[in-house]
């Protein structure tokens, strides 16, 4: 197969099945979480301001008092590698493009200068958080395969976007096709793996944020 | 059948001298799309060439390759050598008509070793009768003509990968020659396909003056195509590229970049991703090509291109990524519902199962 | 073709017009020193070029016109011609229908095309022979 | 004896449910809940990372009520949970988590994990592996009716001495009062000054009340140990003796879990709401204060700082009232970091401190405590959960700190304004 053949694959049929198994496995995965239900909790409800699940799922974004000192690579790369791939994926013309054209729906892209600096930071923050899981005993401790595999796919599809982009190490076509291809791989194991956070997590916010609203704390 | 003349012995018959069939070497090279030093080899070859038989059938097609070659502004070194080999049955060109003219491809048949050109893919639902001719259909008489044949040509991108008539939903159950042998519904024989739509004539007649020169099919890419031609992509040959390279795009067809010549891959060339000699040989008589006109290149020579996508959608844009959505989101759902209807089973056995924890129950 | 001819066509050249021509040019220098050297011929196929519009004329007009033009009259004609470069040729094939059907620029002391072959020349030798065999008859 | 690891996967089929599911699936092993749990940041051992203590939970949450686990365990992937594992996570689940919950309130994603460790619990104890302490203390509650032992004739001993030290009648049995007061065996028998505290401050309010004689005990070893049918038999006494007495509201004592116990599980452990009202004895005083019923005299001058109890606290809502009743009685009342739902656990919560086998952890942890106070330099500490109390004493004699712990209910006593 030439890189040719490659890129109409991965933009052709490949993301046709990458989407296909992303969307499968995301209402399959969806379902099978959250019809195991709960029991309604019968105890006389506290109502206190600011005490909801809407509320934690906000609130939840912030680090709590101390915690920041407490784990700062954690946070800070946190942050840093959270809103620098939301940069990335949905500020760029050409995803925008993408977007529109899958969509229909479209939104001023920030300037490629921009983009640029976003990726070069967002990957920075990726090995960042990599070498503090290798190195922070309790990351170590927990850590999976799983755990190393997910950051391998989130980082490839920046990284070799980028290259992309600046034609790096490979033509553009082959790059290209790489970057789909990454990304494809992203998207086919997101719902099967940790990575499928991006959806529970909002849930379990508001889960804890509820239960304990209840009880009239603010959580 | 008596002695065919070599190639040499004809021209020197025509009363052609030797300067002249050098010149005629030289662009023969050019055409061959080999390097001038080729020349004398081009020569020494066609001295011990003799006069091959030809058969042309057109099957699933729009007459568009014929049209290319037969238009084509160089009726002189082509045809020559078409004039050195006897194109024995040409279902469009040729004068014979009905019974004579089917006469005239079975006698051909009978000697081994003939060249087969195709243009047009061939049907097979239905079993293939979507197109005859004089009753016969596509896949039979491609069956037939291949049994004897020593190499098949395929002309044209419906020829090489099935082309428009394979396009979804390809009613016909249209496939390439190519197609055709790998499933083992003809012959196999030794296959160079020349896919455009059409090929450009010069590339036509340069592949098979290249098989009738040297008697041999020429260097193939994984898709069966002349590297010779077929080599490069269009957009490593564009005059164009240096635009890419420095990020100058037009963004529509009548804006600043568009008239400046910049590079057309925002509006759907398809030149990085497309094999063809276009960008060098060119079109009407070496005048320009597509992109050259202003129009991005469409990726006509390679297999599929109908259903890659709109023309006009940047290469980094998906083809049509969503086709699977719904299945896939039914068939997610209907994984996830018979799930959760499993799981509150055997949630809800567990409880109907319950027995009321005692203090016993603490201790082993 | 004339028609196209009369469509004006205004003609932006890329960021790097004349690379092509300037790579021809380096390429024939090289030639003329090899021919210098060891006697060895060169050609280039012009028609193998992706060429940019205007880079032939570029090519043309840079490389001039010399001393020698030789037309030949063989299958259509043939235009053959020094560039102001001596040892560098401008040669152009045409068909019957005065159509380019190919073009190159050789390096070389002479192009073969213009000198009498060979075999052409025995013939020419038979022929003349049997012709004042035949006047003598 | 019938413990059995069966019996345990049976009950956590019936725990595992959608906020389960959920945490599970969110967990990016970011291992921020470690910094939040005084086992992790008091030993820097990575094993005591909350949602590590989880691990066969998830594992039985994969391999019951996921497609894909359910496949990994067919062909071998994914290893059952196994007695001796869970004899391994028993350290973990019982003498190293004390239920405080203060992971649950950093998580980013969101996860209440103390949630499930108390769901964990519930399976671990009927695979018969949960701690002896606690199962000792569950005994005596479901068989004597007190963790500690303790039986009626204990709490009228205490009744007689009360009256006569106070002049006050304490009222049991009395039907129709507005408040059933509750006790827990921990001030039955060390801190005997909450009776009396709370029969002259209701004295002072004005208000009726009465003990109960089938229930005054208001702690739950059925909540710690984590077997709900047993909480639900302990939980059940004080609804039937509430319900008997028709009171209208039954006061939680100075116990953390007991009004955990009390006013968020136990509706849910009977299956239907109450008929009555559970307040906390500190929201009761809060009340009565705002209602001008609780009047003071005097003030505390030495330097005091409030223990949040976690279950009043972070899982209970109770955190404004104590600051309130502190600020009636003391006048250089200060905070230790991180007060309020934020607070740092005494390290005994959740059954630890019943639990023998924890002992030597529990004061190692207590080195949090000991910072928080030495950085404040309170001379007194109050709290509002007799087990508080009583760990609290222990780390602090254990790391000779001369501090006082008292009981904020007790400290407002000393301060009622005498009768007019």
């Amino acid at each position: 197969m030439n890189e040719v053949e490659l890129l109409n694959w991965v933009r052709g049929p490949g993301l046709n099945i990458a989407i296909g198994i992303f969307l499968l496995g995301t209402i399959w995965r969806l379902f099978e979480i959250y019809s195991l239900g709960r029991k309604k909790d019968l105890s006389a409800p506290r109502h206190t301001a600011g005490a909801s699940g809407w509320n934690t799922i906000a609130r939840r974004s912030l680090a709590p008092p101390g915690m920041l000192k407490r784990s700062p690579i954690s946070y800070i790369g946190g942050y840093v590698f959270h809103v620098g791939l939301a940069i990335v994926v949905f500020l760029f013309a050409p995803h925008i493009e993408l977007i529109e054209n899958l969509f229909g729906l479209s939104w001023p892209a920030l300037p490629s200068q921009v983009v640029d600096l976003a990726t070069v930071v967002t990957l920075a923050a990726m090995v960042l958080v990599l070498v503090d899981r290798i190195n922070k005993p309790v990351k170590r401790y927990l850590s999976t395969v799983e755990d190393y595999f997910t950051w391998a796919v989130t980082f490839l599809p920046v990284l070799t976007g980028y290259m992309a982009v600046k034609h790096l190490l490979l033509p553009y076509t082959t790059m290209l096709a790489l970057h789909i291809l990454s990304v494809e791989i992203l998207l086919v194991v997101l719902p099967f793996t940790k990575l499928f956070h991006v959806f529970t997590l909002f849930m379990s916010r508001w889960y804890n944020g509820q239960a304990n609203a209840h009880k009239g704390v603010p959580v | 059948m008596s002695r065919r003349p070599t190639v040499a012995e004809q021209l020197a018959r025509q009363g052609v001298s030797r300067r002249a069939f050098l010149k005629f070497c030289a662009a023969a090279a050019s055409l061959m799309a080999l390097p001038p030093s080729m020349a004398p080899a081009i020569a020494e070859a066609l001295g011990k060439l003799r006069r091959p038989s030809v058969i042309w059938l057109s099957f699933q097609e729009c007459t568009g390759c014929t049209e290319s070659l037969t238009r084509s502004h160089t009726p002189t070194v082509e045809s020559l050598i078409f004039d050195m080999i006897s194109l024995d049955y040409h279902h469009t060109l040729q004068a014979a008509a009905g019974t004579a003219a089917e006469q005239a491809r079975e006698d051909a048949m009978k000697e081994a070793g003939y060249l087969v050109l195709v243009d047009g893919s061939i049907p097979t639902r239905d079993g293939g009768i979507y197109s005859t001719i004089a009753g016969v259909t596509n896949l039979q008489m491609l069956k037939d003509a291949l049994a004897n044949a020593a190499a098949v040509v395929s002309i044209g991108t419906c020829a090489a990968y099935g082309g428009i008539p394979k396009a979804d939903p390809n009613p016909t159950g249209a496939k390439s020659v190519q197609a055709l042998m790998d499933e083992g519904l003809v012959p196999r024989k030794p296959v160079i396909n020349v896919p455009g739509c059409p090929p450009i004539p010069t590339v036509i007649t340069g592949v098979l003056a290249h098989y009738l020169t040297f008697g041999e099919i020429p260097e193939l890419d994984s898709l069966g195509r002349p590297t010779m031609f077929y080599g490069d992509s269009i957009h490593d040959r564009c005059y164009r590229r240096p635009f890419y390279d420095q990020g100058m795009f037009a963004k529509t067809f009548d804006d600043e970049g568009a008239r400046k010549g910049w590079c057309l891959f925002e509006l759907g060339c398809k030149g990085p991703t497309t094999h063809n000699a276009c960008a060098t040989t060119k079109w009407n008589n070496g005048t320009s090509f597509p992109i050259e006109s202003g129009h991005g290149c469409i990726g006509c020579s390679e297999p599929d291109f109908w259903d890659a996508g709109s023309f006009y959608t940047a290469l980094s844009a998906p083809a049509d990524p969503l086709t699977l959505a719904t299945s896939a989101t039914v068939a997610g759902a209907a994984i996830g519902v018979g799930m959760s209807f499993v799981n509150r089973a055997k949630k809800g056995a567990a409880k109907s199962g319950h027995e009321t924890a005692t203090l016993k129950d603490l201790e082993k | 073709m004339s028609g196209l001819e009369g469509i004006p066509i205004h003609i932006q050249t890329a960021p790097h017009a004349g690379a092509n021509a300037q790579a021809i040019l380096a390429e024939l220098e090289t030639a003329l020193q090899a021919l210098l050297d060891t006697g060895k011929e060169h050609s280039i196929d012009l028609r193998s070029l992706p060429l940019l519009p205007g880079e032939l004329d570029y090519l043309q007009h840079t490389l001039g016109t010399g001393e020698v033009r030789v037309e030949i009259d063989a299958l259509g004609k043939s235009d053959v011609r020094e560039t102001a470069y001596r040892g560098v040729w401008w040669v152009a094939h045409y068909n019957t229908l005065d159509e380019v059907m190919a073009e190159f620029i050789e390096v070389s002391f002479c192009p073969d095309i213009v000198r009498a072959q060979r075999d052409d020349v025995r013939e020419s030798l038979d022929a003349l022979s049997a012709r004042l065999a035949g006047n003598e008859e | 004896m019938s413990a059995s690891l069966d019996k345990g996967v049976a009950v956590l089929k019936e725990m595992i449910d959608a906020p389960i599911a959920s945490y599970f699936e969110s967990c990016v092993h970011c291992g921020l809940c470690a910094e939040a749990c005084l086992f992790y940041t008091e030993t820097g051992d990575p094993k005591y990372t909350p949602i590590h203590k989880l691990e066969p939970l998830r594992r039985i949450y994969e391999q019951e009520y996921t497609l894909l686990g359910r496949l990994a365990k067919l062909v071998g992937l994914s290893k059952p949970v196994t007695d001796d594992e869970l004899e391994a996570w028993k350290e973990l689940v019982y003498n190293s988590c004390t239920l405080c919950a203060r992971c649950s309130l950093v998580c980013p994603v969101g996860n209440d994990i103390v949630y499930m460790v108390r769901k964990f619990r519930e399976g671990m104890a009927v695979s018969g592996h949960a701690p002896d302490g606690l199962i000792g203390a569950v005994t005596r509650t479901i068989e004597i009716g007190s963790p500690m032992g303790v039986k009626l004739p204990a709490v009228q001993a205490q009744m007689k001495h009360v009256q006569d030290e106070t002049g006050i009648e304490i009222p049991m049995d009395k039907e129709g009062a507005e408040y059933m007061v509750m006790l827990s065996s921990m001030e039955i028998m060390n801190f005997p000054e909450y009776l009396g505290a709370i029969a002259k401050i209701m004295k002072q309010a004005g208000k009726t009340w009465t003990l109960c004689s089938t229930a005054f005990e208001a702690t739950n070893a059925g909540i710690q140990i984590g077997v709900s049918d047993l909480a639900k038999v302990i939980v059940n006494r004080i609804v039937e003796g509430a319900e008997r007495l028709k009171v209208k509201t039954v006061i939680s004592p100075e116990c953390g879990h007991a009004y955990t116990a009390l006013r968020w599980d136990g509706a849910n452990l009977i299956g239907r709401p109450y008929t009555f009202k559970v307040l906390h004895i500190l929201e009761v005083l809060d009340e009565f204060r705002s209602q001008g019923l609780l009047k003071t005299e005097g003030f505390e001058t030495t330097r005091m700082t409030f223990h949040d109890p976690c279950q009043l606290g972070r899982r209970g809502g109770v955190v404004e009232q104590p600051r309130n009743l502190m600020n009636m009685v003391t006048k250089d009342f200060v905070e230790m970091d991180d007060p309020g739902k934020y607070n740092w656990c005494c390290g005994g919560g959740g059954g630890v401190s019943a639990n023998e086998e924890a002992e030597e952890l529990r004061l190692e942890v207590f080195k949090i405590k000991k910072r928080q106070l030495e950085n404040v330099g309170a001379k007194t500490m109050v709290t509002a959960c007799a087990n508080c109390r009583i760990v609290l004493e222990e780390g602090l004699e254990h790391y000779q700190m001369d501090i006082p712990v008292v009981g904020l209910t007790e400290l407002i006593a000393e301060h009622l304004a005498p009768d007019k």
